[in-house]
């Protein structure tokens, strides 16, 4: 295990992953320092090319924070991004980056618990899969 | 006559034709060809030579058509417009016809993709109608295709190509067989019957339009070997329908191969009794040992002579 | 260089100090930033000391520094928005819950904040005004379908000064509530009363009544839709509503085989019928006196209570007055609307004999009656579950909702999304009921979900109220914070159009310009390409991350917000 | 419209390979309508590609592109101020694209990424489907409107091979038998007639695909 801090981009959704960050801060839970929060009108906003471009900037793995299916305010922005993860995770395949660098995760507004838990988990995880090797700055 | 072969002359007559099946060997193995030969030798008029079947390389249709009439066995030449295009379909037809091979199966032949060669390039230059047109233009007309260009020498042709009343849309099957015979096929072999009621249905729709009288139609029939190939067969080959009680009486046997056979000859007596049914064409596809005691229980031996 | 001042929110100083200091100390080596300064809370009072130092600095961009951006945009929504500037000149650092409250200590909380403040700062830097427009709306609206949603709506908009177009595909008004014989939860007779507003509707001169006739097209959106509707004359009349209420209603299939299409085997609506014709003491059946009627309830419909309301409420009358004896059989029994339990409790106390099933009852035919065999499972022990036979001189059963024929149709009319069972689907089934996905188009009555009358009336009530907020003031304001397509880049692909999930965008070969976009382009511009209606754009940038061409921007979210944020720009 | 895929991924790597610097040319014209290569794509393969390279230690410089049609000469034409700062161009047009850019660019290796795969209609969003094969003499006069060229697995003029079944063609199973669909239209138009004739042979050798090189000269049009 490589012992580093490993950055994460975290976007999210108006509706459940930005409310979730302030309600995991209202229970003082911690989130990981090293993760940007990138706050998105809608998961449906996010655009395959933020995710690649994260990766390629320098970030060790991204976490997209949709709403729970049915649950999107826009009706289909969550399934959109899912579909559009889905290419991604195909491209990282073909790159030789580890799929697990990107995952969407599911959160109403109030899941501060989950939303930390999800990061803390990629955190350990990305450690566990050693610094991003296609990132410029490495 | 138009070619004066064998099954040709039986046909005119008005006799009961029995024809046979032969697929050539995977390379160049003469006794191959032989020992199947001597399978059905006595006991069908003609034997069809396969070309290529199921886009599986094989020896060529027209050398192991050649070979037979070597063996005393006269050869119904299958032809695919899979493989060739006009210019080496006519050529064949000239090699084929100096070699003495005088009835011909038109066909469009399987998609190469079902074969082991699938990253070829399939021609379909002709479909079978339209290789028909050309064989009988080349006969009757003495030209070659579209052309006034005359042929040097005579081609001599029994034409024939195949029908499946199993496909869809079932309407158009009859329409197509019109077409057929407008375009100047000679005779018809059927894809094998199962589903007796639906061939029946389509025989009526032949005789309606009258197609029975201008064309010798030989009903094909293959004994199912087992259950597990009747089931097979019922879900995995488009155009062939085996009805469930027949999968079923095959399955409950306690020897299916017996009662396949068993199955078959039944069928065939009961083709000889519909009208405009002209012969059948038995399938034993690698299963000619059987083809002896099938035309035998059926009652079709001793095969009468076309002189 | 953008000019920024800054206000630091101590949230009534909750922000510790040594904090603030230390975000001080980052602020001070910034060029961009004019002031910082630190308020307490933000009332009104905060709102003109803020207003006054911003004129006297010159400046036109404004962070917050303090806890949650939602926090100020709800403070700020209702205490009127503290600028003197366009209202997106201004941006949040959450450095409360996203860093005080989130991190380990306070070192790693001033590292945290210090980032978003630095982000906040560079957004600001940004950031661009974004002008609000209104649109004109005229006090007239479209009504598809005159069924009793359609009627009440209708009046209700008429009596608030509402010009009305109700379009019924039909000769007659009234729809469902024609075959109705009394309301459950009053001593009212349907008939009447709908004869009464009927005669209302066609009296009221703000209500132009189109009957039989249906819509064609739909062009455009809220305000400006553009609808043509063909009588069944053949006759074509286009009308300009500011917006549309589909109240299509839905329809009903009876189960039919077997023994299902026996005569006494009847549905809940010909029970209806029977009973409205019958006069005390005895209903009769073909001329002999029905002494025992069984219903069958949720075999097809399992969430509806309508079906629950009706059994009950003609159960009620046929085990009382009429002295039959009735069973009525269910999965479970619907009592949430208004005054039911007490009803049921009324027709237990009468003698109804209410059972419960799972597997289905069976029907067979004993001497010309129908014998119903049904095992009760309403008792918790299987072993005391019994079966019972039930000799029924009438069955009633219900019948299957199901979406109106032309329901499909009209989706793609109108650009709506229907639900998994094709009914029109509510844009929030929380929140917003009665919205369609559209803005501007409302969805009521039974082509949403069938409902029992005063259910529907209620719902009724609820969507004209909602039209009369959305057309009272006569126009729409709204942000033009709305995705906007460069048509220069548009491949016209018909992405977009597709993805929208309120239909706000459409592919207009000949359009007038966006009128948002340029002004100085001269009016009447023809152009093919993709546009978003602005007032029908919620903003969500979907159709931003779809467009394969890059075309669409979401102008108050662009890309340069996002790679900010993801610490990626310069 | 022309349909395309993007390569896959190996393949485009290996043919840019040598090269330190390319330019990605995407198309704003039928490719971006398939999403298979407009500027999404270009922006997404771009930094797909940079970040493969830099795995394997051979950092890629790309710069991207996406002029609105790489098929007209003016159009390919914008690229030259580009192309010259660079060893290759991977150009995400359909193969006519690609070849544009070929004859403008004679020194310059001119890469394809993209697979241009038929002319072909949109089924729904993100489904396309074969409908023409250029063959260049139209017959859909004679078959409903249904192009047996194109749908057909063995191309057939005169009727639905013995693999047709319950409306699905043997070759691929989700695909529709053309001949059902032929049969079912001139059924429907009621002129089930048009079957009844004879299509003869199809005159592939002249003024179609395999006659050589094909050109339209519009002499009126001519500059």
């Amino acid at each position: 295990m490589v012992d580093f801090d490993p950055k994460i981009i975290a976007f999210c959704c108006d509706q459940s992953g930005y409310p979730s960050a302030d309600m995991a801060g209202s229970l003082r839970l911690n989130i990981p320092k090293n993760v940007e929060m990138v706050r998105v009108p809608c998961a449906g906003r996010v655009e395959a090319l933020y995710l690649l471009k994260a990766l390629e900037k320098g970030a060790d793995g991204v976490v997209l924070f949709a709403c729970y299916e049915e649950n999107c305010q826009y009706l289909r922005g969550n399934l959109r991004a899912r579909g559009r993860l889905s290419y991604i995770h195909r491209l990282m395949e073909k790159i030789g980056l580890e799929k697990e660098r990107i995952e969407i995760c599911y959160l109403a507004t109030n899941s501060g618990v989950k939303l930390v838990e999800t990061l803390q988990r990629k955190t350990e995880e990305l450690k566990r899969l050693g610094p991003n090797p296609c990132s410029e700055g490495k | 006559m138009k070619a004066g072969s064998n099954l040709e002359k039986i046909l005119s007559k008005g006799l009961f034709a029995v024809t046979g099946e032969l697929g050539p060997p995977k390379g160049n193995d003469v006794s191959v060809v032989k020992r199947k030969a001597d399978l059905l030798r006595g006991y069908v008029d003609a034997v069809n030579v396969t070309d290529n079947q199921t886009a599986i390389v094989r020896m060529s249709s027209i050398a192991t058509s050649s070979l037979l009439i070597q063996m005393g066995i006269e050869p119904v030449m299958q032809m695919t417009t899979r493989d060739r295009n006009r210019i080496a379909i006519q050529s064949d037809i000239f090699g084929a016809t100096a070699l003495g091979i005088k009835n011909m199966l038109c066909l469009t032949g399987d998609h190469h993709t079902f074969g082991n060669q699938v990253d070829s390039k399939n021609v379909h230059d002709l479909d079978s109608i339209q290789l028909i047109d050309c064989v009988r233009t080349m006969r009757d007309q003495g030209t070659l295709l579209g052309g006034e260009e005359r042929i040097e020498g005579k081609i001599e042709i029994f034409i024939g190509a195949a029908e499946n009343p199993f496909a869809d849309p079932f309407e158009f099957r009859v329409v197509r067989l019109a077409k057929k015979v407008r375009a100047g096929v000679d005779f018809i072999q059927t894809q094998c019957i199962y589903d007796m009621k639906r061939f029946k249905e389509w025989m009526k729709m032949v005789r309606d339009r009258g197609l029975h009288e201008k064309v010798h139609i030989l009903a094909g029939v293959t004994p199912l070997k087992s259950g597990g190939m009747a089931r097979y067969m019922a879900k995995n080959v488009s155009g062939i329908i085996i009805p469930e009680e027949i999968i079923d009486r095959i399955v409950k046997a306690k020897k299916p191969a017996e009662e396949g056979i068993k199955l078959c000859v039944e069928q065939i007596q009961e083709l000889k009794e519909i009208e405009g049914v002209h012969g059948v064409h038995i399938m034993a596809i690698e299963w000619e040992q059987m083809v002896s005691q099938i035309t035998e229980m059926a009652g079709l031996l001793p095969r009468p002579k076309g002189e | 260089m953008a000019r920024i001042g800054i206000f630091i929110d101590t949230l009534k100083g909750t922000l510790p100090s040594s904090f603030r200091e230390r975000i001080r100390t980052t602020l001070r080596d910034v060029p961009e930033v004019v002031f910082s300064v630190e308020e307490d809370e933000f009332t009104s009072e905060t709102f003109e000391r803020m207003l006054k130092l911003l004129e006297h600095e010159g400046v036109e961009r404004v962070v917050i520094v303090g806890g949650s951006p939602k926090l100020y945009e709800t403070t700020f929504q209702k205490l009127g928005f503290p600028l003197p500037f366009n209202p997106y000149l201004f941006t949040v650092a959450n450095i409360r819950e996203q860093a005080l409250w989130s991190s380990i200590d306070e070192r790693e909380a001033s590292e945290k904040a210090k980032n978003a403040v630095l982000k906040a700062i560079r957004i600001a830097s940004s950031l661009r005004p974004i002008e609000s427009q209104t649109l004109p709306l005229k006090p007239e609206v479209l009504i598809l379908g005159g069924g009793i949603s359609g009627i009440s709506i209708a009046l209700t908009l008429a009596r608030a000064g509402i010009y009305v177009f109700l379009v019924e595909r039909e000769r007659t008004l009234g729809g469902k509530v024609t075959e109705l014989w009394k309301f459950y939860n009053q001593e009212l007779e349907a008939k009447g009363w709908l004869e009464q507003k009927i005669l209302e509707l066609r009296q009221n001169p703000r209500i132009s009544l189109l009957a039989p006739a249906r819509l064609k097209y739909l062009r455009g959106h809220m305000g400006r839709f553009q609808a043509t509707i063909l009588t069944d004359k053949g006759e074509e009349t286009t009308i300009s509503p500011s917006a549309i209420v589909v109240a299509t209603g839905y329809r009903v299939e009876r189960k039919r085989g077997g023994i299902y299409d026996h005569k006494r085997m009847v549905t809940l609506s010909e029970m209806e019928k029977l009973l409205s014709e019958t006069n005390p003491p005895f209903p009769f059946f073909e001329g002999k006196r029905v002494e025992t009627v069984t219903y069958l309830l949720d075999d097809t419909n399992e969430d509806i209570k309508l079906d629950s309301i009706n059994a009950l409420k003609q159960s009620l009358l046929l085990q009382g007055s009429l002295k039959c004896q009735v069973a009525i059989l269910c999965k479970e029994f619907k009592v949430s609307s208004d005054r039911m339990e007490r009803l049921y409790r009324k027709a237990r106390e009468l003698g109804v004999l209410f059972f419960k099933y799972e597997e289905a009852p069976r029907f067979s035919l004993v001497n010309g009656q129908i014998q119903v065999e049904v095992k009760d499972t309403s008792i918790l022990r299987k072993e005391d579950q019994w079966s019972v036979s039930i000799l029924s001189d009438l069955v009633v059963l219900c019948e299957t909702f199901l979406p109106h024929q032309e329901t499909m149709e009209l989706s793609a009319l109108l650009r709506l999304h229907l639900g998994k069972r094709g009914f029109f689907m509510e844009d929030n089934p929380q929140l917003l009921r009665v919205r369609s996905n559209r803005r501007g188009i409302f969805i009521a009555g039974g082509c949403r979900f069938p409902q029992e009358i005063s259910e529907t009336l209620f719902e009724a009530n609820a969507v004209a109220q909602e039209v009369l907020a959305l057309l009272s003031k006569g126009a729409y304001t709204y942000d033009l914070s709305v995705a906007e397509v460069d048509p220069k880049k548009c491949a016209l692909c018909y992405t977009c159009p597709r993805v929208c999930p309120h239909s706000a965008i459409e592919v207009e070969k000949y359009a007038e310009k966006n009128v948002y976009l340029t002004h100085h382009v001269p009016e009447n511009t023809k152009w093919g390409a993709a546009k978003v209606d602005p007032a029908s754009c919620f903003g969500c940038g979907i159709c931003v991350g779809e467009c394969p061409a890059r075309a669409i921007t979401l102008r108050h979210y662009p890309d340069e917000f996002i790679y900010i944020q993801m610490g990626l720009d310069g | 419209m022309i349909k395309a895929e993007q390569k896959p991924m190996e393949e485009i790597l290996r043919s840019i390979d040598p090269y330190k610097k390319i330019l990605l040319s995407g198309c704003g014209a039928c490719v971006t309508v398939c999403h298979a290569g407009g500027e999404k794509e270009v922006l997404l393969l771009a930094s797909a590609l940079r970040m493969a390279r830099k795995k394997i230690g051979k950092p890629l410089e790309i710069l991207e592109a996406t002029p609105s049609r790489q098929c007209e000469p003016e159009y390919a034409q914008e690229l030259s101020e580009l192309s010259e700062k660079v060893e290759a161009i991977l150009s995400l047009a359909c193969g006519v694209g690609v070849q544009t850019l070929v004859r403008f660019f004679p020194k310059m290796p001119v890469l394809p990424g993209v697979n241009t795969t038929f002319l072909g209609e949109t089924l729904s969003h993100g489904i396309w489907e074969e409908r023409c094969q250029a063959c260049g003499n139209c017959i859909l006069e004679k078959t409903g409107g249904i192009c047996p060229i194109s749908r057909c697995a063995k191309q057939l003029l005169n009727g639905p091979c013995g693999g047709s079944s319950k409306g699905k063609c043997e070759i691929k199973k989700e695909a529709d038998c053309a001949w059902q669909l032929i049969y079912d239209r001139l059924s429907s138009l009621g002129q089930l007639y048009k079957l009844e004739e004879i299509i003869p042979a199809k005159r592939w050798g002249i003024e179609s695909r395999d006659s050589g090189l094909r050109r339209i000269i519009r002499e009126d049009l001519k500059i």
